[in-house]
């Protein structure tokens, strides 16, 4: 678990060890095409099944640890997403799914949309792919969690003499 | 109630089918399209891939003799086409699909090339690795025409323009779309 | 006698003139003032089933618009494009709403997109735009930059309809974030106790811009990549449409061999998304365990889309000149393999779950559909044929491989959830046998040519049988390596704008499955719809509730 | 009032209430071809409620409270009545306390349900009280009639009647099916159906009032579990419930539980939701089963 990583979230590592055993997750899909939407649901079903560590999809998100976004933001969907953002009790993850949400995917630059999740509201864990694996869901959310070690880190190159 | 006990049948007999990921790992299938990467000692920088990106994830930058070239996997659809257009080989698609990270920075790849300047009027027009690639690869045809004709590469395209032979504009064109 | 002749006979002196496309597509110019007239007979009396309808900008080259309604007549497989212009200064059409219902979304989108007024519409509100984007913004014109963004005003509110006076109803918000539906759309429903008296509902939660940005950023080669994020669930049906009106524009006929794959990635696509809704919809009725195993089995095909491309969602494969992958041999085998035990554990579990008693009980008699009102809203696909009316595209519009292919369309009459369950439950069979066909007889060859010309100014029309229904993309091919126009129209978008007649009369508990059983796909339609007002007084709760479901 | 079983009793249904629900999603997960929570999940559940943030709704104020803690209460008064592992039960007249609370939790809840001006949690509170009023005369006939049958209203003296019969039978076979409308799970799970009502009259709950709401339903199940022991007493062979009644009592319980539990599971895996209609159908059913139990024990003690 490498603290450092976590300096852009509000939630420090014992907020996430509160929920880390029973973490619950609303899906909040702003304006995405339902490839990640489809493999949440994946997830849940017999050859992934979250539900092994507890993780289970909720109705409302007064009930959310995790709020699972999926979607560019979509100018419609900003005060719906807020409303759910600002109804999930505190602490809790904000975790981005699919291109879309982590930098606003092929529609970064569209009229119609905010350009991903992190432009409205703080995010936790990005989850790239398009869409991501459900094995990947799963490694992101447990990521998030503090379960497992991120696997992927910043490159930079420059060449010799600048 | 006979088929409910088709389907008790079912869930018995199937027995539990669940993939114990993260402790094993699932099977991946040859050919997945996963994380791309770009290959630092390889590339030459030229562009190629940025202009093919559909999502604009490979962006590129040149400020100040430097030509920087990001790759955002926060934004990469993961279609390949970057693999399919590079003359050199230098980004290819991995099998690789845990991305996840807890941070926006961590999802980039930057790569720093030196550009060089044009001959005659000074300005920065492409990396010194295009023109040492284009020259290598070429020489051989190239070498036929004698310095005064090599001199030309090292030209922008706009001076390039103006006195061009026909001949390495074609050289330069087959250099750029292999 | 043929629809054209028909509809000149007619209207002898409405027709400018009718030029021919291609075979079985006629383009028929005419005059705005006469669409509601001609759009009534030929699809009222024709029985044409209403396709699409888009609007065009030229404002900048030729200093008018054009409008196209696009009708289809499945059984002779004949396309007819009616096209007016609209001068500049003068920007408003008489509306085909009131006689052709299906128009409804069609002309309202015209109208905030392009600012073009349909004159006489019922219900000229806001469809795809969010509440807050500002009225006289019109993007899809010429002159609208695609990432243009106006500031976000937080405040605006839709006009919901207000139901007039009468009883007291209660008003239950369903969505946009609701359980059932794993994407954003919000419907509105006066209740009468649990009874559903009234619907209203917006979407545009999904509405990315996504025409718009085709038209700017992109390239043809790059646009199938766009076109397959329409929707996750029905990605390769845009790719192949929008390939497929590409292609007829530039005259181009794909490699046989990539045909073939295209069409075992349309079924592969089928399969998957019928499983998908299978389990969704035991889902919505509270059988998780159907949700589990129809899922369980739809792993197996996404197990095999994973194999052949790459991809779980078999994206980046259909483009413009064939397929981007071959199906080599040895994974061909592993292919067949894989169908026959998703046949295997299909059957097996078909036949555990299609009549179990409490499931049954659920699904028959709800939501039901009459043939006459299917036909009045041009409904798709599988809604389509559980009503009665036999249309599939695959069939009538023969594209790809299927010509050469034997598989049967089902069909059920009685139109309600039950018959659409039944009809996708058989089409994934119908899927396996094609699929099988397929692999079994794929020609050789390459699979890729690359299209060297496309000339501009042609207008294309693209139609796949998605698993939802025909998908439509219609295309004017443009100059600088881009497409002028592209308009999508998902069958979600059709058949969406029939679930408030669906609705009408049945209980809250079975509104999740009856929107579920037109198998919505709200990121492929995009946008709001609207419906007949009943009598009754709204009780209203706070608008904060009505937000937060 | 004997308070070490009645400290036991308390301490039992805290510590097991959401073991047994754990078991219960286990085993519905298996029937579906997967793996499935641990069986301690329903404890982190509650543990992890227990710890977040309370959220009231805008207007339901304190009731939001109140509720959640008085359905745990009342639920632990409920499985207080009961003899568990014990011989001895905690209280005389546990039988009729045991009725009455069951009765008046499941009303609870649906009260709890209409404070918060929640449209879905106005629709799942309705519900609740159509189906409470639908069941709960199920579970009071079978009830009263193993009470007559036994001749007791005592638990204690329940669990020394062994007197067995047709109508005893019928009785639990009632009391069974009532049980799974009580336990609020599919296919009678209307009031909360997630993909109809997204949570029903949970809907507006969050942080430590969902986790007494969660810990008092299960409580509440784990007591209306224990209930199949006193019927199945009845069917061991005499002579051997003579001599080891306490380990009998304590085999029995557990036995009582499980079977109530893959009971539910079974049900939960196999069935789709019912419609209130339908529901009401069954139940009229299940009442007019229950009542045949009724009849028959009376005329079998009248004769006697």
């Amino acid at each position: 678990m490498n603290d450092e990583h976590r300096a852009n979230t509000s939630n420090s590592l014992d907020d996430i060890r509160k929920i880390a055993k029973s973490p619950w997750v609303f899906h909040v899909n702003t304006g995405g095409c339902n490839g990640c939407d489809i493999e949440i649901v994946d997830t849940l079903t017999p050859y992934f099944d979250v539900e092994r560590f507890g993780i289970k999809r909720v109705s409302s998100p007064k009930h959310a640890d995790i709020l699972l976004v999926t979607g560019p933001v979509t100018r419609q969907s900003v005060g719906t997403f807020l409303n759910a953002y600002e109804a999930a009790p505190d602490p809790k993850l904000v975790v981005a799914i699919g291109n879309c949400a982590c930098g606003g995917g092929i529609w970064h630059d569209s009229f119609a949309t905010m350009g991903g999740v992190g432009n409205v509201v703080p995010t936790d864990v990005y989850i790239p792919g398009c869409p991501p694996k459900p094995e990947a869901l799963i490694h992101g959310i447990l990521l998030g969690l503090g379960k497992v070690e991120q696997k992927i880190a910043r490159k930079t190159f420059k060449e010799e003499g600048l | 109630m006979k088929n409910i006990l088709r389907l008790l049948k079912i869930g018995i007999a199937r027995g539990r089918v669940t993939y114990r990921y993260p402790k094993d790992r699932t099977p991946v299938p040859e050919g997945l399209r996963g994380r791309p990467e770009l290959n630092f000692d390889v590339c030459i920088g030229c562009g190629a891939c940025v202009k093919a990106c559909p999502p604009n994830a490979l962006v590129m930058d040149d400020h100040e003799g430097t030509r920087t070239i990001k790759l955002f996997y926060g934004q990469c659809i993961m279609c390949g086409t970057c693999e399919e257009v590079c003359p050199v080989d230098a980004i290819r698609v991995f099998e690789e699909f845990e991305l996840a990270s807890l941070n926006r920075e961590d999802l980039e790849e930057v790569l720093q090339f030196a550009l060089v300047k044009c001959k005659s009027c000074g300005n920065y027009f492409t990396t010194k690795r295009v023109l040492e690639n284009t020259l290598s690869a070429y020489s051989e045809l190239v070498s036929g025409y004698g310095e005064e004709f090599i001199e030309k590469i090292f030209l922008c395209p706009d001076c390039r323009r103006k006195d061009w032979s026909e001949v390495l504009a074609e050289v330069y064109r087959g250099a750029r779309h292999e | 006698m043929d629809i054209i002749t028909k509809i000149r006979s007619k209207f002898p002196d409405n027709i400018i003139k009718v030029t021919e496309l291609r075979e079985k597509t006629q383009l028929m110019e005419i005059k705005k003032a006469d669409f509601p007239q001609i759009l009534d007979y030929a699809h009222n009396s024709l029985g044409g089933h209403f396709m699409t309808m888009t609007g065009t900008d030229y404002i900048e080259s030729l200093d008018h618009f054009i409008i196209d309604y696009i009708l289809g007549w499945y059984e002779e497989g004949v396309l007819v494009v009616f096209r007016a212009r609209i001068r500049k200064g003068d920007e408003n059409f008489p509306s085909a709403t009131p006689y052709v219902p299906c128009a409804d979304w069609y002309e309202r989108e015209v109208k905030e997109s392009l600012g073009l007024s349909p004159i006489g519409h019922p219900n000229p509100r806001k469809l795809l735009l969010s509440d807050e984007w500002p009225e006289d913004i019109y993007p899809l014109r010429k002159n609208y930059k695609h990432d243009a963004r106006p500031p976000y005003k937080a405040e605006a509110r839709y006009p919901f309809e207000a139901p007039e006076n009468g009883k007291m109803f209660n008003i239950i918000p369903f969505g946009p974030y609701h359980f059932a539906i794993h994407e954003p759309i919000y419907f509105r429903f006066l209740t009468n106790g649990e009874r559903i008296v009234n619907t209203d509902l917006r979407a545009g939660f999904n509405y990315r811009g996504l025409e718009k940005i085709a038209e700017t950023r992109l390239t043809y080669e790059t646009i199938p990549f766009m076109a397959e994020r329409v929707c996750g669930i029905c990605g390769s049906v845009h790719a192949e449409a929008y390939t497929q009106a590409l292609e007829k524009a530039a005259n181009f006929e794909a490699p046989e061999r990539a045909k073939w794959i295209r069409t075992v990635m349309l079924e592969i696509e089928r399969i998957h998304s019928h499983l998908l809704w299978l389990g969704v919809a035991s889902h919505m009725v509270g059988f998780d365990s159907g949700l589990m195993q129809f899922w369980r089995v739809r792993d197996k095909d996404m197990f095999l889309a994973e194999l052949l491309t790459g991809n779980r969602k078999l994206y980046g494969m259909i483009v413009p000149g064939g397929v981007r992958r071959d199906i080599r041999d040895d994974k061909k085998e592993k292919a067949l393999k894989l169908v026959s035990e998703i046949h295997e554990e299909y059957e097996e579990l078909l036949k555990a779950t299609l009549n179990l008693g409490t499931l049954k009980k659920r699904l028959k008699d709800v939501g039901c559909l009459r043939k006459e009102d299917a036909k009045k809203y041009s409904v798709m696909g599988p809604v389509a044929r559980a009503s009665g009316i036999s249309i599939d595209s695959r069939r009538d519009y023969p594209y790809e491989a299927y010509p050469h292919l034997d598989f049967e369309s089902p069909v059920e009459s009685e139109g309600d959830v039950l018959a659409r369950t039944i009809v996708r439950a058989h089409d994934v069979l119908q899927s396996i046998k094609i699929i099988e066909q397929a692999l079994e007889s794929l020609p050789d060859g390459p699979v890729h040519t690359p299209l060297d010309y496309i000339p501009p100014g042609v207008t294309s029309v693209g139609l796949v049988e998605g698993p939802r229904g025909t998908d439509v993309h219609y295309i004017i091919t443009g100059k600088e390596d881009t497409v002028y126009r592209w308009r999508v129209r998902a069958p979600t978008y059709a058949n969406l704008q029939a679930t408030p007649l669906m609705l009408e009369g049945y209980t809250l508990a079975d509104a999740s499955i009856i929107i579920g059983s037109i198998d919505p796909c709200i990121s492929c339609a995009e946008r709001v719809l609207v419906v007949d007002a009943n009598s009754g007084k709204e009780r209203i709760l706070s608008s904060k509730d009505l937000l937060k479901r | 009032m004997n308070f070490p079983v009645l400290a036991i009793n308390i301490l039992l249904a805290i510590l097991m209430a959401p073991i047994f629900d754990g078991l219960r999603r286990k085993i519905t997960a298996r029937l579906q071809n997967r793996i499935g929570p641990p069986i301690t999940q329903t404890w982190y559940d509650i543990l992890k409620l227990l710890r977040k943030e309370i959220i009231l709704p805008e207007n339901g104020g304190f009731l939001v409270l109140v509720f959640p803690v008085l359905t745990l209460i009342l639920s632990l008064t409920m499985f207080a009545s009961i003899s568990t592992i014990t011989v001895q039960s905690p209280m005389e007249r546990g039988g009729i306390i045991f009725i009455e609370l069951a009765v008046l939790s499941a009303f609870v809840l649906a009260i709890a349900g209409s404070t918060s001006r929640n449209p879905y949690g106005m629709v799942g509170g309705s519900r609740e009280v159509i189906l409470a009023t639908l069941v709960e005369p199920s579970i009071i006939v079978s009830l009263t009639a193993l009470i007559l049958l036994k001749g007791s209203t005592t638990f204690d003296d329940i669990s020394r009647s062994y007197s067995a019969g047709i109508p005893l039978l019928i009785a639990v076979v009632a009391y069974l099916l009532s049980l799974l409308a009580e336990s609020g799970k599919i296919p009678f799970d209307l009031a909360e159906a997630e993909s109809e009502l997204s949570g029903g009259p949970l809907i507006e709950f969050s942080g430590p009032p969902l986790a007494f709401l969660k810990l008092g339903q299960s409580v509440r199940n784990l007591a209306l579990y224990s209930i199949p022991k006193f019927f199945m007493i009845a069917f061991i062979p005499l002579g051997l419930t003579e001599q080891h009644h306490s380990i009998t009592v304590v085999i029995l319980y557990f036995a009582s539980l499980f079977l109530c539990t893959i009971v539910i599971s079974l049900a939960e895996s196999l069935n789709a939701r019912y419609r209130l209609s339908e529901a009401s159908k069954f139940y009229v059913m299940v009442l007019v089963l229950s009542s045949i139990a009724l009849i028959l024990s009376v005329l079998t003690k009248g004769t006697s």
